[in-house]
Formats: structure tokens, C-alpha cells, sequence
């Protein structure tokens, strides 16, 4: 019941988070990223998101494998947006569901933590007075 | 031996492009084409670059083969 | 931008994660709890919950008040079903919006567990074979 | 004193209503109210009960007074 795409459309959380519920579970955890209006006082006017699309899935798709392998958990969907985002627009929706929902948290949290680690999606963001592509901080180690 | 190499974001921004074909000696690696690029787009040396062949990541030093994609990108930004 | 509810109607996990989302936010975490079909292989036909009302709503917005203060934290929303729920409907949905998300999981985490210990709400599950009024594990200590 | 009770839950299923109003000697607890309740409907004895005073949790020994309203029910299961 995992499931993980890209979208240019917008995401709804709820047919993300329902989407991942098997009958022996009692609890989901969704993560919902979205386009935060002010960082550090400068304020985003839009966003734009680009993925090396085949990879991305692949890396999804590695990272829904070791999350099944590490936590107890039932199921696992990953949906992120890309192109053109408005303020307060969901860019990622992370949904895990579990028996007991520990581990549902647990893994959630690191879902979202790996996903802005390897998959290979970049953001922009378009200023009032200019625009750049987001670095992000944390190492990739090839495996 | 030739090769497909792909930019996103930045470095797409820097080369104004998005994908070349490359005619590489035999052992070329992603570090020595990233050498060739910093000539002509001398800000990409300014960036942690990420590598990827064939939709992995690798190290820098892998050697390439004929018919290889390579992406290069800086640190990856999303969620 | 806190509300804490309770309702007989069902409960949409948009509404209540997309209500807490104020402009300096990054990350929304939210809980959505929904009536498991099996639990230890007895089979669930429906869930019925019960409040002492007026004071589930004061031991939800003490709990809201306790974790603005303890977690870095931007809004709450906690909207609690009663009455009769069928399988796979959403009992409870905790969503907590935070800058950054780790203090949102950890939130959102500590308020699902003190609810499922101090809110007064009560649910009996309805079995094939019978009922039975659940009966809480954790223990309240009065203040 | 008079002081209204209420139950919920098993405790409302136990003893068959939900809500009375109690005739209570002064200085009377919650902790005597359970020992009373418990002679008619000896069940209660078998469950761990939760006691709130105005929709306070309180320990059982918490001195009741004149028009309180003491909520009697077994630990929550909300969630």
C-alpha cells in the first residue's frame, strides 16, 4: 500500500493520509511541508521546486524500503510537488501509518528528514527583490 | 566514449543549460568534467556539487563509461 | 490561532491541519487517530465515544496552553469525534504548525499521549460478540 | 450538603444512570461517596476510578462541599 510520486498539482493531505490506512492500524502521522511566507524576516513571494524526476522516484523508493525495514510500520505515502508553489501551498506530504503510532511518528520524522538529505529535488525562492536556488546543508554519502 | 550529462537548478542556471553529450577520454571521471566545467562556469567551483551516474549517487572519482548519464547538481533542497 | 474541539460530525483532516497554519510556519505535524478494524485479531464493527464535556474541553485547552509553553511551537488544533463511529473513521486529529518541524513531532506527539490520559472521553468498541467500555492504562495525577 | 453526581462510561452502565443528587454529610469525600456506591453496585470496586470536583481532577480524599459537582468514571480511553 506504499506509494510516492511528483506532482505539479496541487496535494491534498487528507488523500495522501487515507490513502495509507490498512485495516490493522489505528494511527497516521502526516508530515505537511508548505511555502513558509517569511525566513528570517525576508518574505518568499513564490516557489519553484525542480526534480531530476527518475531519480527522485528512485530515491523515494529507497527511502519507503529501509523506513518498511527499520520501523514497525503498515504503509507509507510520499507525495512532493514541483514547478510554480504560493504561499502556504503544500510542497510535500509524508503520511505513515502504524499499529501503534510511536513508530508512526518515529518514521515520519525520519522520512522527511532523509527525503531534503537525498532525493533530488531543488527549491527556489523568488523574492521581491530577486530570486535563488536553495542549497541544502546536510551530506549525501554515496552508498 | 561519449556521455550524457545533465544539470538542474543551479548548475542548469550557471552552464544555461539543462543537458550536453560529452566526448570523454577512456577513464574520465565526474571530478575531471567538473574540472573542465569550473573553467568555463568558474562559480560552479563556489558550490558543494553532488553527483550522480546513471540516477546513483557516486563519488566523484568513479570512473564513467561509455553511454553513462551524469548529473550534476548542488545539495538537494527539497521537501 | 489554537482551537480544541469536539464534534459528532466527521472530522477532516484538512480542515483541522490547514487551520493552524500561520505565515512564519514552515511544517505542519498532525496525528489522525480512526477506528482500527482489528485489534489483537477480535474484529471491531464500531466504536461509540463519550465525553463529560465541558471538562474534556478545559483538559484540551490546558494541554494546548502546556505545550505552547513547553515546545517551540506556533498553533495547535485538536478536534476530538463522539458518538458512533464506523471503521476507519477519524476518532481524533491533532495537528501542531511549527518554523521548524522537529518541535512540531515532538508536540504533537506528547499531546496525543496526555489526551489519550487526562481528557475525559471514554470509548466503548462494539464487537461481533458484545461490547466493551475501554478503560485507560495511564495513570492522572491531579493537580 | 447537597452535591450532584455524574458518571459516565462503564460507571454510567454500572449504575444505571448518569446523573443524582447526593444528601452528603458535612466533610464528606469523594472516597466515601465510592464506599457507598460500592455496597449498592460492587462492581465499581473492581475498576480504577478517576474523581473530579467542577471538572477538576482531584485525589479522593478532596473535601467535598455544598452544590460541587463530583464526576465519578474509570481512566479515559479518548484518542
Amino acid at each position: 500500500m506504499d506509494f510516492f510520486e511528483l506532482t505539479t498539482s496541487p496535494i491534498g493531505i487528507t488523500s495522501v493520509a487515507r490513502r495509507v490506512v490498512p485495516p490493522e492500524c489505528g494511527a497516521t502521522v502526516t508530515l505537511d511541508g508548505y511555502v513558509r511566507q517569511f525566513t528570517k524576516g525576508r518574505e518568499t513571494l513564490h516557489l519553484f521546486y525542480e526534480a531530476y524526476e527518475p531519480m527522485a522516484l528512485k530515491e523515494m523508493q529507497k527511502l519507503i524500503e529501509q523506513a518498511n525495514r527499520d520501523f514497525e510500520i503498515s504503509s507509507i505515502g510520499i507525495v512532493h510537488r514541483l514547478g510554480r508553489l504560493e504561499i502556504g501551498e503544500t510542497s510535500v506530504v509524508i503520511s505513515v501509518a502504524a499499529p501503534h503510532r510511536a513508530a508512526a511518528f518515529v518514521a515520519c520524522e525520519w522520512l522527511i528528514r532523509e527525503l531534503k538529505r537525498t532525493v533530488p529535488i531543488w527549491k527556489k525562492e523568488i523574492y521581491a527583490d530577486g530570486e535563488e536556488w536553495i542549497e541544502g546543508e546536510k551530506d549525501v554519502t554515496p552508498i | 566514449m561519449m556521455i550524457k550529462a545533465l544539470f538542474f537548478g543551479l548548475t542548469a542556471d550557471l552552464i544555461g543549460s539543462r543537458s550536453t553529450d560529452l566526448d570523454l577520454k577512456d577513464h574520465a571521471t565526474p571530478a575531471a568534467v567538473l574540472d573542465h566545467l569550473a573553467v568555463a562556469y568558474p562559480e560552479i567551483a563556489r558550490h558543494r556539487i553532488l553527483i550522480a551516474v546513471n540516477e546513483e549517487y557516486v563519488p566523484a572519482e568513479t570512473l564513467l563509461r561509455d553511454g553513462d548519464e551524469l548529473a550534476i547538481f548542488t545539495a538537494v533542497s527539497g521537501g
